[in-house]
């Protein structure tokens, strides 16, 4: 009787802890009842696909948010290194190239290019912040401003202007849209740098100083501070990551998509942080898993997905979506809920 | 060339004995729009000090835009508008002044170009865009109905990635372009309409998605703007369309050069092209006209209908004629 | 417990409270009688506070009732605890930081005139009620401006200021110096006098059977016994509250003084009114205790040692050489530790693990490569959970779900990991139950007989007296003196520490 | 000697602790040492129009802010607000009604409806904060995309479909649009409206139990919960409070442009935020004033008024933009730094 109860309240506890994992499932579940072929090879690997540049983002923000900070320009920022690349990847026999004159250059030239300017933005952020004490919110909001205003002008030149950038090479397409045969599915490269991705930083947080110091700072600053930890030199630092991701999946995304704009990556901060905060992460900063914010963003891209699927008409889409969030987090909160 | 320059003056130095200009455009990173600007700053060169605002989409900022223009001294007013029934309220500060306004690319209601007598209009009409896509679509089936469609029906079985819900050109783009092909006595099948928000990624999206539900059901991909006509190309090329026989006629509007070159490659059926050149151009002449006090068609070629209005014409691009939106960018 | 119980003013009976994985409560009673001031004692972590919240409104309880006299209530939240006559001192200072002091005082309680604030007479009954208590602090000042003995005495003036029947002090000293407490004393003899019961909770022996006519001791979440004051000594106290006799209250010193290891000469604070001129020396295997009235620029001292706080001029010299300490991370490679004052703003990283809470001031010992060994990291942590005695469920427990004392003891541990030549703490035993603080005491005693520099401010006299070797006395941001230990008195130390 | 050291530290103090309105000083001096003629009534009064609306929206936001909450929704709510006072209050003889057969109402009553609306939803947003310990950050998220699908649903309606609402009746248009006479001068009604709801939100700010306990609740919850206060209920009534500004603001949009679409108050919430915190608003809450709110909202006016006066090119407008909104609170946190 006695222990029985004990395996209940432990299932309860165990559902309680996990609610997240719960709640995609049971999304999953209810978009099936809805539409039974919901549930094929083919839907899982587009949803996978669509997340995987995605997860790269929030990885990025989620390392700042566990610092207890918050990334508004990482939206603008993958534009900017969409842009940056694609400009860069152009097709040698492209009728439209940015650069007539460049030839086709080997992949990873443009995109350690891209990311290299995106670290730089993501550094300079972390040192605004840091340095000057400039409350995170505006000192990315200002960056997201200014980011827009850089990759604006960086676009919208002679000798085609505001034109989408395309025409990309086919080494770039490739990498970005193809994928591993297995049998008669594709299985995206796209999602291959997810999970390294994944893989990468969730060592970072879990198995390096650096990792720790992150959850310090976000934990307790001024604690971090008496405990020895340069607070502004890994605050940097882990901006700086999050700029480093966001340069390589806004490669993606203008490979994934064969062109780029200056608009490429709008808002994708606010679904990315939002994905965070659904996975888990807290916006107090300390708290925070690599898994969590995995689910975080699957959960978003099956309502997105599914709503698409579903066929729900537009606006009932928005409705539902903004309902979803929060139901999800309510159900999340029930954990820490406590009077008491 | 000249993009910096015009831009960046405050009223001062070179241009600033010219008559002052002031515009707005609706969004200066639109990919049209941008080559209105060029042609405007072209057009304006020398002649009068062009004062571009970009309204970010924005009525709202376009609203105090004006303002700001006219503070400034502007002699009359080029207003590409966000949102087309705002027109009166630009009226209304202008009159106040009694500046000329000239409207382009976004047309406001007649009866508003009617009640103040120094308004025009330099563009097309909102809904041709629409219509021509029809027609190019019309065409495109009859001609290829044999191998396109799939079920064999009769009817064409279409999806539809629409533009920002509530832009004008989305709403009618989306309205005309069913409307004209049902005219021209094709049976349609909307098998899905969803927003992909003018933007390519969105498309490629909802294109996964579609394309998973209804495979070989879809007949035909239209797109309220190139930009998510390409998105959903992206997506038909990674599930294998575009190699071997397997195809899917796309067609979009704006010709930009992406999609001409998926046209020239065939992985697109058509476009449409808006001359920004000479709705550009016009706009500024015009303008300067105003500005200088004399009467808007003064030494031009264009004439006004019965709207008051200088009309551009579209242009539908397909294979045959890519040559013309090629030219485009010349 | 043998009077009836109709005079008891609060019956808590049987009470239970579960918290995931802990029982808090386990079937507890506490009565107390009005006009008494009732002692609640036990170990950190005995469920003290939590009592005390289940009745405040704060937590429900899962299983008991509560009488006030004598009807059964439940409040659901602390206002309605207020409004039938209970208030609360809290054990962590609750207060808006951001607002002024008779803010603070009348939040939740404001008196209006129409709908507006009456801001005159909210300044005129706070002043009433200083004067009453007689606290000498402007109403207007901002909380955060206050010394946290200043907010403590807030707290205190607020509790009473309800007029309750019955007021619970949740560690009302913790941040007191002798005086103050005092002072508390005072006040707490006239509410007494006036019929209103105080619940009094305190690891402070002294003050236990100073104050208090009845007391309840409490061990691992169950209730003990409740006894008279009168017939009690400190030493049964502490037999009961630790289940075992606790022969002595400091342990046997065991450390030999030898050749200078830190020397400080004429260190004076970048920023102004703060402390200046200070001399002092720190032998190897040495005890400097560091006394003084609260404001007296003591935590300064240390944090400017520690490279928290900027210095104008003066020297710190390290076994002969002069290092820089010009941050945290320099302090700690030039071989200094620092337990702060406020553990929750400076200490414990509260979500975290008792794991991380242990390891995160020593990182840099336990990279392999780029990354850091798992297994030291285990075993430091199993090393600061065992040694100092951490009641905590599992290493992944995080620190703030744990009592104070047991989250003071974690940091204590995490700065003996760093392996300091120099070891500075600041309070460390204020929060910590006796038996606890004995084990403290002798940690101190190991490392200094191991030959490590220590340097303790507290505010408790007996602990300076019955602990370190020397006295440095603080007073108004000057050194006033260092005196022996075994030589000097109280009174001595006392008469330093008002010299400026 | 020391009494003047004294004075001259006063006046460094001074100026640190009032450094957000010198930096507006500061930043109409630059303007017009680069444009004299800036220095202009008619660029006065433009000015304080542009800022009235948004400073009722800021005022709105910034309760939540001193709260330690957030509203994403602001923007969409205005939007709606837009929409739905614009669909009362066509001109009788307009040809394209939204409802065709509805008289033309007193002005009054379609802004009580929208403010009825917006309040309805910020007491939504409230609820969902307080009672269900939903992170404001996602809770306003998940209002501002499912109030965009309301709006759009409401917008995109038979007969007209999604057509902008325009054709606003003269007294609208005049209420929004008009102001009192004063010499050559026209000084909008709008700015009125701002001052009024200026001296109303001080009021309630400074003077009642609701504001006292605002600043409580965003200084110390826990404080303020165990001194009694009702912290749900108090945190309810500020996001309704903002919800009904929101929608006076977004009726004031709507006449003041002369239409409304789903679209309109797009984004507002990201500046009135970061007009906040400029004005010294503190994003952990406790911390604001009214006057405060309405420097940064003029601050942020003077900038982007300033930079197309000054006719700086729109795409180095959002680096200057970005650029000087970092700066300005880097300079506003110098008062805070401390190593100590
Ligand atoms: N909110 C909570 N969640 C989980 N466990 C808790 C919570 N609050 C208290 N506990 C646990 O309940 C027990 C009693 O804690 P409590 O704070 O009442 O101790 P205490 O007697 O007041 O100790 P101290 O003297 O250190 O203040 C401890 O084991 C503590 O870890
Ligand atoms: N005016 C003030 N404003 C803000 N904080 C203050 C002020 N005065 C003191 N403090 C803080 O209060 C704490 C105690 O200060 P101080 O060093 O003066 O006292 P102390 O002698 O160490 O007293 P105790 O030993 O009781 O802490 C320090 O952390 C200090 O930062
Ligand atoms: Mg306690
Ligand atoms: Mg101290």
């Amino acid at each position: 009787m006695n222990t029985q109860a004990t395996k209940k309240s432990n299932v309860v506890k165990w559902l309680f802890d996990n609610v997240i994992y719960v709640f995609l499932i049971l999304l999953v579940i209810g978009i099936v009842i809805a539409s039974p072929d919901f549930l094929s090879m083919t839907n899982l690997i587009n949803i996978l696909s669509q997340s995987s540049s995605r997860i790269i983002i929030a990885l990025g923000i989620a390392g700042i948010l566990i610092l207890g900070g918050t990334d508004l320009s990482a939206g603008r920022m993958v534009g900017l290194a969409a842009v940056v690349s694609a400009s860069l990847l152009q097709a040698g026999d492209y009728a439209y190239k940015m650069y007539p004159n460049l030839p086709e250059l080997p992949l990873f030239i443009p995109i350690l290019i891209a990311m290299a300017v995106t670290g730089l933005f993501g550094t300079l952020n972390g040192f605004i912040v840091s340095k000057f004490h400039v409350p995170p919110f505006i000192a990315t909001l200002g960056m997201m401003i200014g980011v827009y205003g850089v990759t604006s002008i960086y676009f919208d030149r002679p000798p085609y202007g505001a034109q989408p950038i395309g025409g990309l090479s086919e080494s770039f397409t490739t990498f970005a849209q193809k994928g591993i045969k297995l049998g008669q599915y594709e299985f995206p490269y796209l999602i291959l740098y997810a999970i390294a991705f994944s893989i990468i930083i969730w060592v970072v947080w879990n198995k390096t100083q650096l990792g720790k110091n992150m959850y310090a700072i976000g934990g307790n600053a001024e604690a971090a501070k008496v405990s020895g930890v340069n607070v502004a030199k890994n605050i940097i630092i882990i901006y700086m990551i999050a700029g480093l991701l966001y340069g390589f999946s806004g490669t993606l995304e203008a490979g994934r998509v064969g062109s780029a704009t200056n608009n490429t990556g709008n808002m994708y901060e606010l679904d990315a942080i939002a994905a965070c905060v659904v996975g888990g992460v807290s916006l107090s900063g300390g708290i925070g898993t690599v898994p969590g914010v995995i689910t975080g963003v699957l959960i978003f891209q099956v309502i997105n997905y599914g709503l698409a699927f579903l066929g729900v008409s537009p606006y009932i889409q928005f409705i539902v979506k903004g309902a979803i969030i929060i139901v999800a987090v309510a159900f999340d909160m029930r954990k820490h809920a406590k009077k008491k | 060339g000249g993009t910096e320059k015009s831009s960046t003056d405050s009223g001062k130095g070179k241009d600033g004995d010219l008559p002052a200009v002031g515009a707005t455009i609706y969004k200066f990173d639109d990919n049209f729009m941008s080559y209105v600007r060029r042609a405007m700053e072209t057009a304006a060169d020398g002649k009068v000090n062009l004062m571009l605002n970009d309204s970010q989409n924005d009525q709202a900022k376009q609203v105090e835009q004006v303002d700001t223009l006219i503070a400034k001294g502007a002699k009359s007013l080029a207003i590409n508008l966000v949102d087309p029934k705002a027109a009166q309220t630009i009226i209304d500060k202008a009159k106040v002044k009694d500046i000329p306004v000239i409207f382009f690319n976004k047309e406001p209601d007649a009866s508003v170009l009617e009640g103040y007598e120094k308004a025009y209009y330099v563009g097309t009409t909102s809904s041709e865009s629409g219509v021509i896509q029809g027609e190019l679509i019309a065409k495109a089936w009859e001609a290829n109905k044999e191998a396109w469609d799939k079920n064999g029906d009769g009817k064409l079985q279409y999806v539809l990635l629409k533009g920002e819900p509530g832009h004008p050109d989305a709403e009618a783009r989306t309205k005309f372009v069913v409307d004209t092909v049902k005219e021209k006595g094709i049976q349609v099948d909307e098998l899905a309409l969803d927003t992909g928000m003018w933007d390519a990624m969105k498309a490629t999206e909802k294109m996964d998605a579609w394309l998973a539900k209804y495979n070989e059901n879809i007949e035909f991909v239209i797109a309220n703007n190139d930009g998510m006509a390409l998105g959903a190309i992206a997506s038909l090329e990674k599930a294998g369309y575009f190699s071997g026989d397997k195809f899917m006629p796309v067609v979009g509007v704006d010709a930009i050069p992406e999609a001409l070159e998926m046209i020239e490659k065939g992985k697109m059926v058509g476009t449409v092209l808006n001359d920004a050149k000479n709705q550009g151009a016009a706009t500024v002449q015009l303008g300067a006209n105003a500005a200088n006090g004399k009467d808007v068609l003064e030494g031009t070629e264009w004439k006004l209908d019965d709207k008051k209005a200088v009309r551009v014409p579209y242009v539908e691009i397909t294979k045959e004629n890519i040559q013309v939106g090629k030219d485009a960018y010349k | 417990m043998s009077e009836a119980s109709s005079t008891n003013l609060l019956e808590m009976i049987n009470l239970t409270k579960r918290f995931p994985g802990v029982i808090a409560l386990n079937n507890v009673s506490l009565k107390v009688k009005a006009g008494t001031v009732h002692a609640l004692m036990g170990e950190n972590g005995a469920g003290k506070s939590t009592l005390m919240k289940c009745l405040f409104g704060i937590y429900s309880m899962d299983e008991g009732k509560i009488l006030l006299d004598g009807k059964e209530v439940s409040f659901a939240n602390s206002k309605q605890a207020l409004e039938n006559g209970v208030s609360m001192v809290h054990q962590e200072l609750n207060q808006v930081r951001q607002q002024n002091v008779m803010d603070n005082i009348w939040l939740g309680r404001y008196p209006k005139k129409g709908i507006f604030i009456d801001e005159k007479k909210m300044y005129e009954d706070t002043a009433a009620i200083f004067k009453s208590l007689d606290i000498k602090i402007d109403p207007r000042s901002k909380v955060g401006s206050l010394s946290v003995s200043e907010m403590q005495m807030v707290e205190i003036a607020k509790a009473v200021s309800y007029h309750s029947k019955l007021i619970v002090m949740d560690e009302p000293t913790s941040s007191l110096t002798e005086k103050e407490v005092n002072h508390l004393f005072t006040i707490i003899r006239k509410l007494q006098s006036d019929n209103v019961a105080i619940i009094y909770i305190s690891h402070k022996m002294e003050e236990i059977l100073k104050i208090s006519d009845d007391v309840t001791i409490m061990r691992d979440g169950q209730y003990i016994a409740t006894k008279s004051a009168k017939e009690l000594t400190t030493d049964e106290i502490i037999k009961l509250m630790v289940g075992r006799d606790l022969s002595q209250r400091f342990p046997e010193k065991i450390n030999q003084p030898g050749d200078v290891t830190l020397r400080i000469k004429d260190l004076t604070a970048e920023t102004e009114g703060s402390f200046s001129n200070i001399n002092f020396e720190l032998r190897k295997g040495e005890i400097l205790g560091v006394a003084g009235l609260v404001g007296s620029k003591r935590t300064e001292v240390m944090e400017a040692i520690f490279g928290i706080r900027g210095l104008k001029s003066g020297s710190i010299e390290l076994n002969g050489k002069v290092v820089h300490n010009h941050s945290p991370q320099h302090a700690i490679k030039n071989g200094f530790a620092l337990v702060t004052e406020e553990r929750r703003t400076t200490g414990i990283y509260p979500q975290l693990s008792i794991s991380f809470n242990s390891i995160i001031a020593n990182l840099p010992q336990y990279r392999k490569g780029l990354f850091l060994s798992e297994s030291k990291v285990h075993d430091d942590t199993k090393w600061v959970i065992d040694s100092m005695k951490v009641k905590t469920p599992s290493q992944k427990t995080p620190i703030g779900s744990l009592s104070g004392g047991n989250q003071q003891k974690v940091i204590i541990g995490r700065w003996l990991l760093t392996k300091p030549e120099v070891l500075l703490l600041d309070e460390p035993t204020r929060g910590i139950d006796v038996g606890a603080k004995f084990e403290i005491y002798q940690l101190i005693n190991e490392l200094a007989a191991q030959g490590k520099g220590i340097i303790m401010i507290s505010s408790e006299m007996p602990e300076l007296l019955g602990v370190t070797d020397r006295i440095l006395v603080m007073s108004n941001g000057k050194a006033a003196g260092i005196v022996e230990t075994k030589t000097t008195t109280q009174e001595e130390i006392m008469r330093l520490a008002a010299l400026y």
